[in-house]
């Protein structure tokens, strides 16, 4: 049977209603089942890269309706490199939380595969729609799995996190679907590549209420200051794999939304330079309250948010070499920030009042743990000859090529606030006097093989980045000409056979 | 001062909500003739439903067909709602046999209780119905389910005692999604494209129509209604402590 | 090769003619001391009978490597000093090595003696003696301040920075170059009052207080040697004085014996009043704090060294 | 294989197997570590002809490596160096713990170095800038948490200047789209008429490392706090990757200096030489106040990096040269005395010198390092110190017209005598504490490089000539032509000269004849007593009461300079980052824990960006 | 029938307009009013689904054709297909509904959590995460 699309959604769902049925044979398989799925994932993702790379595009539709009139599934290179990414991680994830011992009491744990799994699914589902509310039905699986999610931990804070993140969380989908209302109302259609077509009959009004909406509305996801009140809290209470995920997939949909939105729906230049001052406060403002931090996880959730607006800053210089370092930078920040959630998560778990000061020297005592996170550390504020670099070299590059010195100056500037915080932390790791801990809990082979597995692709892109450069420049490229989307989605959308 | 900063705010958002609107006249005829060489994505779903899928009812169309995936989603947003809650508020076996477990409810008359179990079949029996008949009348899989829920609502409201399977919830709900995904993967395997009807059984405005959309929409009615009941179960099993 | 020969007879003669003139020098001022603060006073020669007692004393205690070094390099730094400094003008019977160092190397070789004396008086472990040591050391950050500055007035307002060629142009011009630039005359006048270390700037060795300061655990031939060094060193101070500023002395053409025994009479009277200076000086005031001493170096002698520069710059 | 690759490769693997060798047999990490180095010298000396280039690209980007005369001189600076250091380090750090760690970033640090040497493009150059950089501030952690507040500032240093240098990289990439610094500087990156900030922004960036006024508040503590066998590269070697740095910059600056911009030109040598200047007599009259051996060296390398970079901002040949030989000579001189202090720690467990004294007679190899190292490091005849500094007055005196600064130098090494003493007196002279009576020599590993080193300055000190080749060859490479230069000989552009070999001869003749009279005269009767055999006004002290004079050492020379003691950068950077902190302390502020003004925040983000949509979404 | 309804539409269309519209908005506005204001955590859920309300009455709205029927061909309406409403907001309005319960849902889970934890419903004392 060939490999398509849709089965990124129907082999999770399966599984998913399975999964209830099915771990009434034997208890392991709520837990087994998940990892299965991810790693089919993984395949579908290889098969279809291949593809992608040789055809440019791949479609498919749903329920033998032709593009406008049906749901359709597009696969381009951008995403289909986000995609497998996403796959991979979230195959790790599974490999990382897979027989995770249970330290604090947890909600049931059955329901915890279904709802990551699907949680990634809905991502997925985010990045390879071609419909804009089939787009908003995905977010809201993931808004939905994420909440409940965050308040797993059966502690105090987790629900107050969740219950933020829902507030907000609504107030997104709520701007999604009116501007999906209002989008609707003025081209007649739900199909991007159609909308994007008839864009131009849209007056300049109401068009630009409607990106108004559709930015605060993924805004909220992709965490722009000041829509990501919600994140810190739910980054900082969710599970440790869960804030990973959160920190590798979740923002890299709301993202993808983002960009799609403004790259290919509109056609409105101001909305560059928006996303550059977007995402500069966003970046400034989070990596200053990271310094003062004291909980790991929540100085990370403050980081992710400044990378994030790193990335906005990238995607809104807006040329071709932008857009490739911007996507080179969600990559990294991907498996660079979900290695720190994973050992970061690890070491809270073992300090007593879960705050960095009581994790003195603890490194004697998880050796691994903090070598891994110290690489993460050392990848993150970019330093050779750890992949992070690259990425802000490039991005500072593209700058460079627009003559855009201040901005050089500021990103600069932030980094340097970024060092300080990561290496405060790395420091006190290794290099404090051994306070004595509460029972240690050391993590289990299988997750030191998934952390294993990033450090070693975070050294190997940093000493030898040409691996993934030709897939991204290529990426950059489709994103950037929407022509030729539009062309394929309408004209010639073959089944794939 | 809160309240009057707010209040600003929502007259902006009002003003330009209105601004806005205004120039969406209601009422106007958007879908344009239906009969083009190429209309508009409405147009097409009212010219072609009847031939092409075989049922009456375009939304019913619309939904399980045209936009089957977004169903799919919505099924699964609310199965995941079930589920999210149930971890939410999970609550471990000893904390059961403890924590009282009986349902927080008004002690209700027995006219109430008596009426209850009246008045159950025949809304079950009427729910039924409407995802039965969801390609030819209005409503359909969501509704229905809706409904069937109501009335283990009242049940559950009016009987302390009442309480619905788990074991056997499960089986329903997984079954019924299922069946909505096999038989979405039934058209990917016949006709290759997921969700793909297969119309040409039975003819227009009659029960046997519209090929797998009756059956996807009666799948959906019962996790619907299977899910709703969940729902407001654990809700309800909850009891705050004072 | 009677050149050569010439000029190590040179070499020796300059030595010990910086050696009696010093050693006199400084028994002329006692006496001049005593009579001055009303005593009878040591005969002008005591000094070499000092010397010739210490020699021949034996001495039975050394201090270890470094003290046993510090009376060498006291010699080293002031003989080698004394090679590079021309005597009358550089007359060809005392040319030495004048040609081949500057003034530069001058400043930096006359430490090297103080640095000897200083290790080696570490060493002994008294504690007078290191004491004695951070206070020299201390001073002569003092007063190498006004003498560099007036050392670089008088190189940037001849372009040169060659003793031999300054004495040169004043034995041309004849005209001193105290004359030429009097502010850097001035302050080296005044730097040259600590750099002799009479009262008021003798905190250093501080009689009666330090037991005479870093040389206090040395005796018998390892005084002998110091005291010589030192004597030589004061020649050398006053004749780099008199053949800088004071015009020189001598005619380094004129061979004849007669004309070297003027020029040598000139030096004599000449080095003298320059010695009377800070002599007068040292019996007018009373002793100086190390701090106060330092105060007072940067105060008006940096002052005037900086006018002298800007004098030679424009 | 490409030698340069060879080189680098065996550097990490080396770095690799000292970390693992650790694991199995921690004696052996250390000779590692050592085979590594020397095998990377003999290929360096054997198999690299020098302006030879390889061109590869890496990520999309071209980059060179290779050697050309100027690096040269660097290269043999950082390989004998760090050679003699890991050969130290073998005893020094013995029985320590995390050895691996300590000789994998040893290594790290050496291949940045190196790297440096070899990029002749600006990605490869600051890539192991970087690398240089965090393996360097890794070992200065190595010390405990004591030193991590050190290290932490050394890291936000650094990262200052890599940024400011990155932003000049990349804006370069900009204006002229090259990353090869031949080609940059061809198309006159550094031409003052074209654009001012980009030499100014490399220039800072080297200036960190260099230790330049006001970026050297990290470097005492990170110089001190570091283990002995890694400081002598530290502040050897690896602050004259700045200097190497600022020359390259500094000397395309002048030479393309055209005459519609020779103004700036000059107010540039006139900042950076001042900065210099006041660099060395602050960092000196900080040592000088110093109690501790490591914290008093750590000072003096500032200032002598001070001397070189007055020698860089003359821009004239006797002035660059000066530098340049200032450099060589100071690695010499200040690795040795790094080894001595590291030595003496080994051996008696502490640099205090309130604590220690009189070592002499308990370590004489080290005392005789310390000595020659001293006179080096004061500038006294006839060692290698003089030669620098003589040819420094003299570019200042007769070649760049810097009168004052003249002065301000002189001072300062001046002073540094007063500091040299406290040293070579703190640790090695007065009387003998009893806690130092087990002291023993420290071990002939560690006696070799020492001694060496001392050899060389003595050397040097004779023939300078043996230095000016190379470094006649590299200014000639950076364009100053006919450096004229003589094995012993130094001259100025009046011609006055300073004869080394004279010097040294009557130095030589006059030390013999006084030296054998002094010893042979009474030889017999003489014998060597005890420190504390010493007449106290009269009176002989006890055998355990120590007489010895460290306490408030130059206390005359504070009360008198004390108006400059008054203000300190460390003060004013301090209050910056109390600023910084309570900024950082507001903006987290923002995250009021309440849900409801996360949703007004949101209302009013939509509200801002609806009243000014007009203005924000146009095409 | 059909006609005399046109009839009225034609001639009260700005009132009618206002009326839907204004509700709809109106409803939204409501709904925002509560989320910021109130400090009960019910409230503020019922608030949200008060917006959604809203929004949900606006699909409905706009998906309205001047004279249209249901878009259902029952029997007698074979070939209507040009008088009938815009069946595809209906469609999405559906989803939108089923999402907004789900939604509902959870967050009334959240708040019976939070109210066992912190035996309060004022938002604005829940506050244990911050900065």
């Amino acid at each position: 049977m060939v490999i398509t699309p849709i089965h990124y959604i129907i082999v999770p769902l399966i599984a998913a209603f399975a999964i209830p049925l099915i771990s009434k044979i034997h208890k392991e398989l709520y837990r087994i089942v998940p990892g299965i799925v991810m790693f089919y994932n993984i395949i579908i993702s290889f098969v279809l890269m291949k593809e992608v790379n040789e055809v440019g595009y791949i479609s498919e539709i749903i329920a033998g309706w032709e593009a406008p009139w049906g749901i359709n599934l597009i696969i381009t290179p951008f995403s289909g490199f986000l995609v497998s990414l996403i796959s991979v991680l979230g195959f790790l994830i599974w490999l990382y939380q897979y027989r995770f011992k249970k330290v604090i009491d947890v909600g049931e744990i059955k329901s915890y595969g279904i709802m990551q799994m699907l949680m990634i699914t809905g991502a997925i589902g985010i990045i390879i729609t071609g419909d804009i509310f089939n787009l908003f039905v995905f977010m809201e699986i993931v808004a939905i799995t994420a909440v409940s999610l965050t308040s797993f931990y059966r502690g105090r804070d987790g629900a107050e996190a969740g219950f933020k993140y829902l507030l907000i969380g609504s107030f997104a989908s709520a701007m999604v679907l009116l501007a999906i209302l209002i989008l609707y109302t003025q081209v007649g259609t739900l199909n991007m590549a159609e909308i994007s077509e008839r864009m131009h009959l849209v007056p300049q009004g109401i068009k630009a209420t409607i990106l108004i909406l559709f930015i605060v509305g993924f805004g909220i996801e992709a965490e722009l200051f000041p829509l990501n009140g919600w994140a810190p809290d739910a980054y900082s209470q969710a599970p440790g794999p869960t804030s990973a995920a959160f920190a590798g997939i979740v923002v890299k949909a709301g993202i993808y939304g983002l960009i799609r939105i403004i790259f290919t729906l509109f056609d409105i230049d101001g909305a560059f330079d928006f996303l550059i001052i977007a995402g500069l406060v966003t970046m400034i403002i989070a990596e200053f309250s990271a310094v003062k931090q004291t909980n790991l996880k929540r100085m990370l959730a403050y980081s992710s948010i400044g990378q994030m607006g790193l990335v906005l800053i990238a995607f809104g210089i807006g040329t071709k070499e932008a857009v490739f370092a911007a996507l080179f930078l969600m990559f990294n920040h991907a498996i660079i920030k979900s290695l720190l959630f994973m050992t970061g998560s690890i070491l809270m778990y073992n300090s007593k009042d879960k705050t960095i000061l009581s994790i003195h020297g603890i490194a004697k005592k998880l050796p691994y743990v903090s070598i891994l996170f110290a690489i993460g550390s050392f990848a993150i504020v970019g330093l050779p000859p750890f992949s992070g670099f690259w990425s802000k070299l490039y991005i500072l590059t593209a700058a460079a090529n627009k003559e855009m010195i201040l901005l050089i100056i500021a990103i600069l500037a932030v980094s340097i606030v970024e060092i300080v915080y990561y290496f405060r932390v790395v420091s006190k790791l290794y290099f404090a006097e051994d306070t004595e801990h509460i029972e240690i809990f050391k993590p289990s082979i299988n997750s030191l093989i998934a952390m294993g597995v990033l450090a070693i692709t975070i050294i190997v892109i940093g000493v030898y980045p040409d691996l993934i450069t030709g897939y991204l420049h290529n990426a950059a490229d489709m994103l950037l000409d929407k022509t030729s989307y539009i062309k394929f989605v309408l004209n010639n959308n073959v089944q794939i056979q | 001062m809160k309240k009057v900063l707010v209040i600003i705010l929502l007259v902006i958002i009002g003003y330009f909500l209105a601004e806005t609107f205004i120039n969406i006249p209601f009422g106007e005829n958007r879908i344009g003739d239906i009969n083009l060489e190429k209309p508009t994505a409405a147009g097409y779903y009212l010219s072609n439903t009847t031939e092409k899928s075989k049922v009456a009812n375009v939304i019913t169309a619309i939904v399980v067909n045209y936009r089957g995936l977004d169903t799919l989603g919505e099924v699964t947003v609310l199965f995941l709602a079930t589920t999210g809650i149930a971890s939410i508020l999970y609550r471990r076996k000893e904390e059961e046999e403890n924590a009282e477990t009986e349902r927080l409810s008004l002690p209700s008359s027995n006219i109430v209780r008596s009426g209850a179990r009246v008045l159950f079949p025949t809304i079950a029996l009427l729910g039924i119905y409407v995802f039965i008949h969801g390609h030819l009348t209005p409503g359909g899989g969501f509704q229905g389910g809706t409904i069937v829920a109501t009335g283990f609502l009242l049940m559950l409201i009016s009987y302390k005692g009442f309480n619905t399977n788990h074991n056997r919830m499960v089986w329903i709900e997984s079954l019924a999604g299922l069946s909505f995904i096999f038989l979405g993967i039934w058209g990917l395997i016949s006709d290759n494209t997921f969700l793909g009807n297969i119309p040409e059984v039975g003819k227009l405005n009659s029960l046997i129509s519209g090929g797998l959309i009756p059956l996807i929409y009666i799948a959906v009615g019962f996790k619907v209604a299977v899910e709703l009941t969940g729902i407001l179960d654990i809700l309800l099993k909850i009891k705050p402590k004072k | 090769m009677e050149d050569l020969g010439l000029k190590i007879f040179g070499a020796i003669l300059t030595t010990i003619l910086g050696f009696v003139v010093g050693m006199t020098y400084g028994g002329i001022v006692r006496k001049l001391t005593a009579r001055v603060q009303n005593r009878y006073g040591p005969p002008f020669y005591q000094n070499f009978l000092d010397l010739l007692k210490l020699q021949f004393k034996k001495t039975n205690i050394a201090h270890g490597f470094m003290g046993h070094m510090a009376p060498v390099w006291i010699i080293i730094a002031a003989v080698t000093v004394l090679m590079f400094i021309p005597i009358l003008n550089g007359h060809l019977w005392f040319p030495n090595l004048s040609f081949h160092g500057d003034l530069i190397f001058l400043l930096y070789m006359m430490v090297f003696g103080s640095l000897g004396m200083a290790l080696g008086a570490g060493q002994t472990g008294n504690p007078n003696s290191a004491i004695g040591v951070t206070r020299g050391l201390s001073q002569m950050v003092g007063y190498e301040i006004p003498f560099v500055l007036s050392l670089v007035a008088l190189m940037i307002q001849y372009k040169t920075t060659s003793v031999q060629d300054l004495t040169q142009i004043q034995h041309e011009t004849g005209v001193w170059l105290a004359v030429a630039n009097p502010f850097a005359f001035l302050a080296a006048l005044m730097a040259s009052l600590g750099m002799f270390r009479y009262s008021p700037f003798d905190i250093v060795g501080a009689p009666a207080e330090l037991a005479s300061g870093p040389v206090s655990e040395f005796g018998g031939k390892y005084l002998g040697t110091m005291m010589s060094g030192g004597a030589i060193f004061s020649f050398i101070k006053l004749t780099l004085y008199v053949h800088l500023f004071l015009g020189g002395a001598g005619n380094p053409e004129k061979t004849g014996i007669i004309a070297i025994l003027i020029g040598l009479g000139i030096l004599l009277i000449k080095t003298f009043i320059l010695y009377m200076v800070p002599v007068f000086y040292g019996w007018i005031n009373p002793r100086y704090r190390t701090e106060q001493a330092i105060r007072y170096f940067w105060g008006w002698p940096t002052a005037l060294g900086i006018i002298g520069v800007l004098w030679a710059v424009y | 294989m490409n030698i340069f690759f060879l080189i680098i490769l065996i550097f990490f693997s080396g770095a690799i197997l000292s970390f693992i060798i650790n694991k199995i047999a921690p004696k052996f990490s250390g000779i590692t570590t050592f085979i590594t180095i020397a095998v990377v010298v003999f290929l360096f000396f054997t198999q690299i002809e020098i302006n030879s280039i390889t061109q590869f690209s890496l990520g999309g980007i071209q980059m060179q490596f290779g050697v050309n005369n100027y690096t040269y001189i660097f290269a043999i600076l950082v390989l004998g160096l760090s050679l003699l250091a890991s050969l130290y380090s073998i005893k020094y750090m013995q029985n320590n713990d995390r050895l691996g760690y300590f000789y994998s970033n040893f290594i790290l640090t050496v291949t940045g170095m190196l790297g440096i040497i070899f990029s002749r493009d600006f990605i490869s150059f600051f890539i192991f800038w970087e690398i240089m950089t965090w393996s360097s501030y890794l070992i200065v952690l190595y010390n405990g948490k004591h030193s991590s507040k050190s290290g932490m500032k050394y890291m936000i240093f650094s990262a200052i200047g890599a940024y400011a240098m990155l932003t000049a990289i990349v804006s370069i990439k900009g204006s002229y789209g090259t990353f090869i610094i031949s080609d940059a500087i061809q198309q006159g990156a550094f031409n003052f008429s074209e654009n001012i900030y980009i030499p100014i922004m490399l220039l800072i960036g080297f200036a960190v490392k260099a230790a330049l006024m006001p970026l050297h508040v990290w470097a005492p503590n990170a110089y001190s706090k570091s283990p002995m066998s890694f400081t002598s590269i530290f502040s050897g070697a690896m602050s004259k990757m700045g200097i190497l740095g600022m020359g390259l910059v500094l000397a395309s600056v002048y030479s393309q200096t055209t005459n519609d911009n020779t103004f700036s030109v000059l107010v540039l040598k006139q900042v950076l030489g001042w900065l210099g200047g006041i660099t060395a007599v602050m960092a000196t009259i900080y040592a000088l106040i110093q109690t501790d051996a490591k914290k008093l060296l750590a000072y003096s390398s500032v200032a002598q990096l001070g001397y070189i970079i007055v020698g860089l901002s003359t821009g004239t040949k006797l002035g660059v040269m000066a530098a340049l030989f200032l450099a060589v000579i100071h690695a010499v001189f200040k690795g040795a005395l790094f080894m001595v202090a590291g030595a003496v720690e080994k051996q008696v467990g502490t640099t205090d010198m309130t604590k220690i004294s009189g070592l002499i007679r308990k370590m004489p190899f080290t005392f005789f390092t310390a000595l020659v190292s001293i006179i080096a490091l004061a500038g006294i005849p006839p060692l290698g110190g003089f030669v620098g500094k003589w040819m420094l007055y003299e570019a200042l005196i007769t070649e760049s017209n810097n009168y004052f600064l003249v002065i301000v130098i002189f001072f300062s090494s001046t002073a540094a005598f007063l500091y040299s003493y406290r040293f070579l007196f703190g640790l090695f002279l007065g009387q003998e504490e009893k806690e130092t009576e087990h002291v023993k020599e420290a071990p002939v590993t560690m006696i070799i490089p020492m001694v060496i080193l001392a050899l060389i300055l003595i050397v040097t000190g004779a023939y300078p000539g043996i230095l000016f080749e190379p470094i006649a060859h590299g200014m000639h490479y950076l364009g100053f032509s006919d450096v004229n230069w003589d094995m012993s000989v130094l001259v100025n552009v009046w011609g006055e000269e300073s004869n080394m070999a004279y010097i040294n001869l009557s130095i030589g003749v006059v030390f013999v004849v006084v030296f054998l009279f002094l010893t042979i005269k009474g030889y017999k009767g003489t014998k060597n007593v005890g420190t504390k055999d010493i007449s106290t006004s009269g009176e002989i002290p006890t055998e355990n009461e120590n007489l010895t004079f460290q306490l408030d050492f130059f206390k005359p020379f504070e009360r008198a300079a004390a108006p400059l003691y008054k203000r300190s950068m460390d003060k004013i950077w301090n209050d910056l980052g109390n600023a910084l902190e309570a900024i950082f302390d507001f903006t987290r502020r923002i995250y009021t824990g309440n849900g409801q003004t996360y949703a007004l925040f949101v209302i009013i983000f939509l509200v801002i960006l609806l009243i000014f949509k007009n203005t924000l979404f146009t095409n | 029938m059909q006609e005399e309804f046109n009839e009225i539409f034609l001639k009260y269309h700005e009132i009618i307009t206002l009326g839907v519209y204004g509700t709809a908005i109106g409803l939204m506005l409501i709904g925002l009013y509560a989320i910021l204001t109130k400090k009960n955590l019910v409230k503020i859920v019922i608030g949200l689904s008060i917006f959604d309300a809203g929004i949900h009455l606006l699909f409905v709205g706009i998906g309205y054709v001047k004279g249209g029927t249901a878009p259902i061909f029952s029997p007698g309406y074979e070939n209507a297909g040009n008088r009938m409403v815009d069946p595809v907001p209906q469609a999405l309005v559906l989803t939108a509904i089923v999402i907004g319960f789900a939604v509902t849902a959870v967050a009334l889970s959240l708040v019976i959590r939070l109210y066992k934890h912190h035996n309060t419903a004022k938002i604005d004392q829940i506050k244990s995460l911050k900065w």
